[in-house]
């Protein structure tokens, strides 16, 4: 588990994790497609129009995660002093914001023919928004320091302070009874979709952190590297 | 007031603070923030007359009727009250009887409403067509389903 | 009463300085030598408690300075070299501030004796953005005049000052040495006043 | 006791030099009032959609032109090296927030509130919307100026684009302008949604001290 706190150990993970993961990814993305459109059934209300779901929800889930992971990343960085948490901070940040996009856009892809409206101003559809733009900020906060020890610690407090719009954005269906259905997956008692939906789902989920986490491994160590060389 | 004095009365504060901010917004976003009323909510406040509200709820089963090429008639309803809504316009392909719907609009008298728009909400269940058709003719089709 | 020991920073993984050992007791003068960019504000920030030292400690009458710095804090004035009165009040209205916002004990006759000395007494009335660089770093000493605190922390004090107003510091370090006072100061060049210890950075 | 004198004599500076830079609060007040002709002139003068977005507008407004004067919050102090003066006269960087959250909300965000029903007479809101008006603003400004302190504290090291502060007031204000706005359209509940912004309200105080201390530490140190 060292590998997640420092930078050398994951330098050498890195390296030997990131081709196997890329081929992983190539063919889970197949899978997923393959499955997603001709093996599984239309929905018994939608048709067809349901298959946006299976990129809809995987990037929402991965637009949450990545927040998520960069704010423990951030708390570790300012509180237990680790750099390598703001190292992760710069480095995935856009990451989470084209999740946050393909989010936005397949949901108003799919509002269209359910809703009957490209955007509607409901409580979840609006704090995903807001977390969209939080993405922004950061890419442009990591863009206009120049101390690099002010940059990563102020980008870590934004974040820290960004975190409150995550649970308005996870609980924002329950709390006001909004347009957008409940959470489908969070009952895992008895979750409400048929399993034979519910495998391009997962396939295509894991597909997604396959390619986040080939992009991640990616751009950290590019930041490593760029930390090490000019130590700006 | 030492440095470390204020530090501790700082953090003493701002929990007291968190605290009792959270039970505040927990309690009253639990009532009535509302992104639109059910028509039994309806009948308990005074209605205004064209005062642009939301009305959600279900389509009332065989209530809903055709008057003209896009004008239509048709009850909401949450099993303890319903309302009478007019609406001219295209209707989402999703809308049908016994199916959740969101409509925007205000009440033109006593107990019709003119909608100006209507949204068709989508319930969190998905199921294949296909196991539609087996689940009817076996008679286990469940009048919710519709 | 201030106690440096082998004390070390490093800015970006650069190292500023290494090592540095001090020690201050009352009714003595250090000053820190140095060519520009050698640490030495750096140094003076780190005993403030501004910077935190990657390597050795501080102490402050004999216990950790992070443990009183409230204490240290009312028996410290510090002088940077950038001006600290406001340039848009007059001068009359910066003494009032300064005077009531440290709470210093001083009246007014020092006060007057103070900008008599320091040759600032014609401009009360004058708004401070319209004086001279010189005279606006004159009015800092007035500053440390007013708090009247018994450490000063002195960054650059005698750059652009004329040849009296070095007389005039010189003349006001001693008076302040023989009332109990300590100074730490920094300057580039020498300036032949009697110093007890020198640290080179 | 000592240190309640200090604290009042802070404000004395605060009054002092916000009086003797009385224009600054002014052109506040004028910008807010020049936009608001703005929309008149754009939306059309007939009286009923002015009223209907009226309550809107004042809002947005008022939003807008108190991110105006986020530089006044702590960049003129940190460059003439008032801050570090005033850290060592024994305020703690939290408390240091708080003082300035303050002195800010008296001397830019009081102005506003007088001026509103001024504007409410322009953009003819009847007299009991004004009410909720005043009661929601007031409440909103204070949260306005703990956003604006912990935003000008971040960018106090960022000399590129410094709008980024005001984009971050905004973004987090977002929830105050739904409800401050919904408390004057929907009377019925009006007393959970004040409870509703008052939470807002003190998150947001809680947060202050420490996010805003924490950057000016780290502006000091790294100056």
């Amino acid at each position: 588990m060292k590998f997640l706190v420092n930078p050398s150990k994951f330098n050498k993970i890195a390296d030997y994790v990131f081709k196997p993961l890329l081929i992983l990814s190539i063919i889970l993305f197949a899978l997923g497609l393959l499955f997603s459109f001709y093996l599984s059934p239309d929905d018994y209300q939608q048709g067809s129009t349901v298959r946006i779901m299976y990129v809809h929800v995987p990037s929402a889930w991965l637009a949450l995660l990545t927040y998520a992971i960069m704010t423990l990343y951030s708390i570790a960085g300012l509180a237990f002093r680790i750099p390598f948490g703001f190292i992760i901070n710069t480095a995935v940040a856009p990451i989470g914001a084209v999740f946050t996009l393909i989010c936005i856009i397949s949901g108003s892809l799919w509002g269209k023919p359910m809703w009957g409206t490209w955007w509607v101003w409901d409580a979840r559809l609006t704090s995903v928004a807001i977390l969209f733009i939080i993405y922004l900020i950061i890419i442009f906060m990591n863009l206009s320091f120049e101390n690099r020890i002010v940059r990563e610690k102020v980008v870590a407090i934004f974040v820290l302070v960004g975190s409150i719009n995550l649970p308005i954005v996870k609980f924002s269906v329950d709390w006001w009874n909004t347009l957008h259905q409940p959470a489908t997956i969070s009952k895992l008692s008895k979750p409400s979709i048929d399993p034979s939906m519910m495998i391009p789902l997962i396939i295509m989920t894991f597909a997604f952190i396959m390619v986040g986490l080939a992009i991640a491994i990616l751009r950290i160590k590019i930041e490593i590297i760029s930390r090490k060389s000019n130590l700006i | 007031m030492s440095l470390r004095f204020q530090r501790l009365l700082l953090i003493l504060l701002t929990l007291v603070i968190i605290l009792s901010a959270v039970l505040l917004i927990l309690y009253n976003t639990r009532e009535n923030v509302s992104y639109f009323y059910t028509p039994s909510e309806i009948d308990k406040l005074d209605i205004v007359i064209n005062e642009t509200i939301r009305i959600g709820g279900f389509v009332e089963n065989d209530s809903f009727n055709k008057i003209s090429s896009n004008s239509f008639k048709f009850k909401i309803t949450d099993e303890k009250a319903s309302i009478l809504v007019t609406f001219n316009g295209i209707l989402p392909d999703l809308f049908r009887e016994g199916q959740g719907a969101v409509i925007e609009g205000a009440f033109v008298n006593k107990d019709i409403f003119n909608a100006t728009n209507v949204f068709a909400k989508h319930d969190e269940n998905y199921m294949p067509a296909s196991i539609k058709e087996d689940l009817k003719n076996t008679g286990y089709w469940n009048k919710k389903y519709k | 009463m201030i106690i440096v020991k082998d004390l070390s920073v490093d800015r970006l993984d650069k190292k500023i300085f290494e090592k540095v050992n001090l020690s201050l007791t009352s009714g003595n003068i250090t000053i820190l030598k140095g060519k520009n960019g050698s640490g030495k504000t750096t140094l003076l920030k780190a005993i403030l408690n501004i910077i935190e030292p990657s390597f050795g400690s501080i102490y402050w009458k004999g216990k950790l300075l992070k443990k009183n710095l409230y204490d240290f804090y009312n028996h410290v004035t510090y002088i940077s070299d950038k001006t600290s009165s406001l340039k848009k009040l007059t001068l009359k209205d910066n003494i009032n501030i300064w005077k009531r916002f440290f709470c210093s004990n001083i009246n007014n006759s020092q006060i007057e004796t103070a900008l008599k000395t320091l040759k600032l007494e014609n401009y009360l009335n004058q708004k401070v953005g319209t004086l001279s660089l010189g005279e606006t770093k004159k009015l800092e000493f007035l500053r440390l005049i007013i708090e009247n605190k018994s450490v000063w922390i002195l960054d650059e004090p005698l750059s652009n000052l004329d040849e009296s107003s070095i007389e005039l510091m010189k003349q006001t370090f001693e008076d302040h040495c023989a009332q109990e006072g300590s100074i730490i100061f920094s300057s580039h060049q020498n300036p032949g006043i009697y110093v007890t210890e020198e640290v080179n950075l | 006791m000592k240190f309640f004198n200090k604290i009042l004599f802070f404000y004395y500076r605060e009054y002092k030099l916000n009086i003797s830079g009385f224009q600054d609060i002014l052109t506040n007040i004028i910008f807010f009032f020049v936009s608001i002709f703005i929309f008149i002139f754009s939306v059309g003068p007939n009286k009923e959609t002015i009223s209907v977005i009226g309550v809107a507008i004042v809002w947005t407004l008022l939003l807008l032109s108190s991110t105006l004067s986020l530089k006044k919050f702590y960049q003129d102090d940190f460059e003439n090296g008032n801050l570090l003066i005033i850290h060592l006269n024994g305020f703690s960087y939290g408390f240091i927030a708080i003082l300035k959250t303050f002195s800010h909300f008296l001397f830019v965000q009081i102005p506003f509130l007088l001026s509103i029903p001024i504007a409410c007479i322009l953009l003819n809101i009847e007299s009991d919307k004004l009410m909720y008006l005043l009661v929601s603003f007031g409440i909103g400004s204070l949260t306005l100026s703990c956003l604006g302190s912990i935003s000008s504290s971040m960018n106090l090291m960022n000399q590129r684009n410094f709008l980024l502060g005001s984009v971050i007031v905004m973004i987090f204000s977002v929830p105050i302008i739904i409800f401050s706005v919904g408390i004057i359209n929907m009377e019925e509940n009006f007393n959970s949604l004040i409870n509703i912004l008052f939470g807002i309200l003190l998150i947001v105080f809680a947060i202050n001290p420490w996010a805003s201390g924490l950057c000016l530490k780290l502006s000091l140190e790294n100056n």
